[in-house]
């Protein structure tokens, strides 16, 4: 799922102007799951515009991220100079496209696409590079959890099992090798992995799907 | 037509004519009792108000009264006795009516008060010891002796055991003790077979006779039971006067909170058992050349002098540590339980491990925990059926309810798998509401709404208090 | 200075309506409500009852032995997100939590003198 | 008045007792003051967590006495107690008569008087006992300490004296003047505590958690020779390495629990066995040496208030078997 976090309280109000009426839009889906732009969050930001001194609304859509939804807002959307999104780029961006002439200012920012690793810890596991291969490092991503993406064994800067960029962090490397070490199938890393194609990662410019077959 | 009644504390009377006045502009009625002559019949009434002091009207007290009445308990309001005397009489009739109108404006939701009584069997892990077992068996508890492979689910207040299928109202551990001591023995000590734990020397004293030997004892000071201290006091007692033998017990600390402890200690004592106060970070040991005794080096504490001790046999007493019982393998319920350990929280039952119906049992304890679990088996406890609800539209299957809830009460189940509250788990805390993001849950009678409303309600410029 | 105190059954309430009996209160309004566990406030109804109040006072059980057992924890961590964002948006309002137990007063007024900004 | 069991006795002890036994037995519990006894008057000691002083068990206690289904005399004193064929026969000083067919005697005990621990310097100002502050806690006397920069704890002030017959240890001091020094270390990181002790009775729950209170404050193993006042502080003769001297702000003395005078009148008109210090002598679940007297609580000995209850609820069971028959 889309993993993101409130923008600083300050940077929120510079985007609002005095006297505008504003309404905090929540997105239902992922950033609620992850507690960061749900109706919960939604109705706690407005209370807290309100106490300085904004006039505000509070709404929660399904999906930011998809206009049927964003469209059913329209009257509650109308009443309003400026919408605070508390949903990922993508909502923030799909509302845009809804809603032309509004001002819609973003309320998170988001981070990565992640797991909840525990209540309150969430963890990224995917970049989205467009050619997966965990199966070959022991289901763990080295292109998203080593740094440095090093799909050939670690650097030299892993120190007993830590990351040496962020050593807060398990180095890659080390979580793999044990996990092969466990299923003792140690010898799928003699494999010479060659270099990427990086064309399907966000590298090849803005991504695109297209099914013909489910067009109509 | 509303029909009220109030139950009346001894600290406060209505004024007659305040009633009538209340019947005539509200339209209500309203019965005044106390607790000497509560009616028969409580059902009859829209609202039950009670006025005492809520320090006794907690909740579940609630609860249990709604059972005995058989009434919703979302219909039984107190107003604090309290209140009474901080704000009598100025502004208090005026509070009191506001606060009938609000609790009537509030809306009534099907709750049932029920009195859940757990299956009276209980299942041991990881083994029954006789200890527990008899005194089980003395309060007339039956005891399921865990099958080889066996996994467990929650089924309302009871557990079910999978494969048999049958259900037990509690779960004991009795955690396995991890016996440790402070000090380290080289291996060349340890080689001498002069080194042993105070049940050998118990059979061994009935056995033989030590006379002119040196027993020394080694007794540190955490996780050493009143019984095993008493223990040391009475073997090294029978030692110095049966055998003539020499006994030496190093200690850190004494212990002799209990039970006429002290007399025994003092009784050893005088005997000629010689008790040393020594640091154990400076006490050595090693084996005599002939291999047939320990030297003990030590250094008291009432003159720092290092003193050696040739002792033929070494009694140690370890330390015991309770180590966390892992229930996750068993458990094929929605919640992954964690490792088990005692709660240091003097608000729930002693012996209880955080989980409703699994109970620990620490060594010596048997018997307070079978009464414990006793009470527990037989009276259950009063839950309110109906009063948590998830709404399934918003349910966005986060898992955070089940993450939270200290009481295991949340079931991820039906067939759109969605979260479920277990009415007969719920402890009505609405830990799980409040941390829900997307607002899916709510506890009746105690959602956002009313105490917002209740908050601007109240006296003015002056103390005053209401329940929600 | 209007103040609206929470306390939870169990013992929050008993220690404020105590502190409350005492009179001479530090504030000029302060309003006493009870709930079954600390643990049902979010920051939404904080914030909501900050809309017309100026201070919260919350009372609840010591962190380890709230009768819920994560009550007070859960609470404690939303009030101190509360007051950093409060802080953030530099709004002049506080929330402030009195761990307790039954008829404990002194840790009240500690907590109140905090709510009025002079700390000890 | 005819009653299965009378307790004398309301507190921690007698009121658990009647609990147990409310809904088996006609039960009355009179009670010399008010209810609560000893426990009543205790503390919490909570800092921002809980150090399971268990002072809180009273006040559930407490709250259950709303819902009570026995009988409590408030302060009626017993004048005598005697037995005959038909049970045993209470009057009151009000006058009252009762006849009941058990007794338990749950009468307590009662925290030593400070005033005779003069060689501690009992009765000069600024000496506390525990006892007193434990009472204070709930007023946050703990604040008065503010001005204190240095304060000594003198355990077993009270008790473990062989000469005046108090041989025993009382128990719960070297808990709850940890509890108390942890309060004050909290309030107060500043104030240096030093701690004259025999040895550190700490048993029952969280004893880890006190062990690491007592390596925050100073232990020093001595009970001192004496405390004088001079200029204000208050100066104590104590042998660590040598004869030292140390003055102090404050003390703290830890006086143990004696036998309240009730235990001791009843014990003496029912003519029950006491032990050499003055408790009653209790023969295992609360039996006594006289036929149909049970005894509970801190009666026939010191404990804690969990201990009590656990055994005041063991006696009740046991109680209600003989009265099975």
């Amino acid at each position: 799922m889309i993993i993101a976090e409130r923008k600083p309280i300050k940077e929120i109000l510079s985007f609002l102007g005095p006297g505008e009426k504003i309404l905090v839009l929540g997105c239902g889906t992922c950033v609620t799951v992850c507690m960061s732009g749900g109706e919960k969050e939604a109705r706690e930001l407005s209370s807290l515009l309100r106490l300085k001194g904004w006039e505000t609304k509070d709404l929660t859509v399904e999906r930011q991220c998809e206009p049927e939804f964003n469209l059913r807002a329209r009257e509650e959307i109308a009443k309003v100079d400026a919408i605070v999104s508390l949903a990922c780029g993508v909502g923030v961006q799909a509302l845009a496209e809804c809603f032309p002439e509004k001002k819609i200012f973003p309320g998170l920012n988001t981070t990565f696409m992640g797991m909840p690793k525990e209540q309150g810890l969430w963890e990224e596991r995917c970049w989205g590079c467009g050619n997966c291969i965990v199966h070959l490092f022991g289901y763990v991503c080295p292109v998203t959890r080593c740094a440095k993406s090093l799909l050939n064994g670690p650097c030299g800067g892993s120190k007993n099992g830590k990351c040496e960029v962020k050593p807060d962090r398990d180095c890659a490397w080390q979580l793999i090798y044990d996990r092969l070490k466990k299923e003792n199938r140690l010898e799928v890393l003699y494999a010479l992995q060659p270099p990427r194609d990086w064309s399907t990662s966000r590298y090849g410019g803005q991504r695109k799907m297209i099914r013909e077959d489910v067009r109509l | 037509m509303n029909k009220l009644l109030w139950l009346e504390n001894e600290a406060f009377s209505f004024p007659d004519f305040w009633i009538e006045e209340m019947e005539r502009d509200n339209g209500w009625k309203i019965e005044v009792k106390n607790w000497g002559n509560k009616p028969d019949n409580f059902t009859e009434y829209d609202r039950i108000f009670i006025l005492g002091d809520s320090f006794s009207f907690t909740q579940e007290k609630i609860s249990s009264l709604s059972e005995e009445w058989e009434v919703n308990p979302l219909k039984v309001r107190v107003f604090p006795a309290e209140e009474v005397k901080i704000i009598f009489p100025k502004s208090f009739l005026s509070i009191l009516e506001k606060f009938i109108i609000q609790s009537l404006s509030q809306p009534l939701f099907p709750v049932e008060a029920r009195r859940v009584v757990p299956e009276n069997r209980v299942l041991v892990l990881p083994q029954l010891s006789p200890a527990l077992e008899q005194t089980l068996k003395k309060r007339g508890i039956d005891t399921i002796v865990p099958p080889s492979s066996f996994s467990l689910q929650r089924e309302g207040i009871n557990f079910r055991l999978y494969p048999s299928g049958d259900n037990v109202g509690a779960i004991i551990i009795s955690p396995l003790e991890e016996k440790k001591f402070p000090i380290s023995f080289s291996s060349s000590v340890q080689d001498t077979r002069k080194l042993v734990d105070i049940e050998f020397m118990e059979k061994e004293i009935e056995k033989r006779d030590f006379r002119k030997e040196t027993i020394g004892f080694i007794i540190p000071k955490k996780g050493v039971t009143e019984k095993e201290w008493r223990k040391a006091f009475h073997l090294s007692q029978t030692l110095v006067e049966r055998d003539k033998a020499e006994v030496f017990i190093l200690v850190e600390e004494v212990l002799v909170a209990g039970e006429n402890l002290e007399k025994e200690y003092r009784k050893a004592r005088s005997s000629g058992v010689i008790f040393e106060k020594v640091d154990f970070s400076k006490l050595g040991t090693r084996p005599t050349l002939d291999m047939r005794g320990i030297e003990v080096e030590f250094a008291t504490e009432r003159d720092k002098l290092k003193r050696e001790v040739k002792v033929d046999w070494l009694v140690l007493l370890p330390e015991r540590n309770i180590l966390p019982f892992k229930l996750a393998p068993f458990f094929c319920g929605d919640k992954i339980e964690g490792e088990i350990l005692p709660l240091e929280n003097p608000n729930v039952l002693p012996f209880f491990s955080g989980i409703e119906g699994i109970f620990l049992c620490p060594s010596e304890k048997e018997d307070e925990l079978s009464l414990v679990i006793k009470k527990y088996l037989t009276e259950g406890v009063v839950r309110e059926i109906g009063r948590g609800e998830v709404d399934e539209e918003k349910c966005v299957l986060c898992l955070t309810c089940l993450r939270t809830c200290p009481w295991e009460a949340i079931e991820i189940e039906g067939e759109r798998k969605k979260a479920r509250i277990n009415g007969e788990r719920c402890h009505l805390c609405g830990l799980c509401a409040s941390f829900c993001p997307a607002h899916a849950i709510e506890i009746k009678g105690l959602s956002l709404e009313n105490w917002v409303s209740a908050v601007s309600l109240g006296g003015k410029n002056e103390s005053s208090s209401f329940r929600l | 200075m209007r103040v609206v105190a929470l306390g939870c059954d169990k013992s929050g309430y008993p220690a404020l309506l105590r502190w409350g009996e005492e009179g001479s209160l530090p504030f000029d309004e302060v309003k006493i409500f009870s709930l079954p566990c600390l643990g049902l406030v979010t920051e939404e109804v904080i914030f909501r009852i900050l809309e017309n109040s100026d201070a919260l006072l919350l009372a609840g059980c010591p962190l380890d032995s709230c009768h819920n057992q994560k009550g007070s924890q859960g609470v404690y961590l939303k009030v101190k997100r509360v007051n950093s964002l409060l802080q953030e948006a530099d709004i002049p309002k506080k929330v402030a939590i009195a761990f307790v137990t039954s008829g404990k007063v002194g840790e009240i007024e500690k907590v109140s003198e905090e709510l009025l900004g002079r700390e000890k | 008045m005819n009653y299965d069991l009378v307790i004398m006795g309301g507190g921690v002890a007698g009121l658990t007792l009647a609990q147990t036994l409310q809904d088996k037995l006609e039960v009355l519990v009179v009670e010399e003051s008010s209810p609560g006894g000893m426990a009543s008057k205790l503390g919490c000691k909570a800092t921002d967590e809980c150090l399971s002083c268990g002072v809180c068990r009273f006040i559930n206690i407490e709250r259950e006495l709303c819902f009570k289904k026995f009988d409590i005399w408030e302060g009626r004193k017993i004048t005598s107690v005697d037995k005959s064929d038909r049970g045993f026969h209470l009057k009151t000083e009000k006058g009252e008569k009762v006849t009941s067919q058990l007794l338990a005697v749950a009468t307590g005990a009662s925290p030593l008087e400070i005033k005779n621990l003069s060689r501690w310097g009992g009765g000069l100002p600024r000496v506390y006992s525990g006892w007193d502050i434990e009472r204070g806690l709930n007023e946050g006397i703990i604040s008065s300490f503010r001005d204190c920069s240095s304060l000594a704890f003198i355990q077993c002030a009270g008790s473990r004296n062989f000469k005046e017959k108090r041989g025993y240890c009382s128990q719960v001091c070297c808990r709850y003047a940890l509890r108390i020094a942890e309060n004050l270390k909290f309030s107060f990181p500043q104030m240096n505590i030093d701690f004259y002790y025999m040895d550190l009775q700490i048993l029952g729950k969280k004893k880890e958690k006190l062990w690491k209170i007592a390596d925050k404050i100073n232990l020093i193993r001595h009970l001192p020779y004496e405390v004088k006042e001079e200029g204000g502080k208050l100066s104590l003769v104590f042998e660590e390495q040598g004869v030292e001297r140390k003055s102090y702000d404050a003390l703290v003395l830890s006086v143990g629990m004696v036998p309240s005078s009730g235990t001791k009148e009843i014990g003496k008109w029912l003519g029950l066995n006491f032990d050499s210090t003055g408790f009653i002598k209790s023969y295992g679940l609360g039996h006594t040496s006289c036929e149909g007297v049970f005894v509970c609580g801190t009666a026939c000995g010191p404990k804690d208030i969990e201990t009590t209850q656990e055994e005041a609820q063991k006696v009740g069971e046991e109680i209600w078997r003989v009265r099975r028959g």
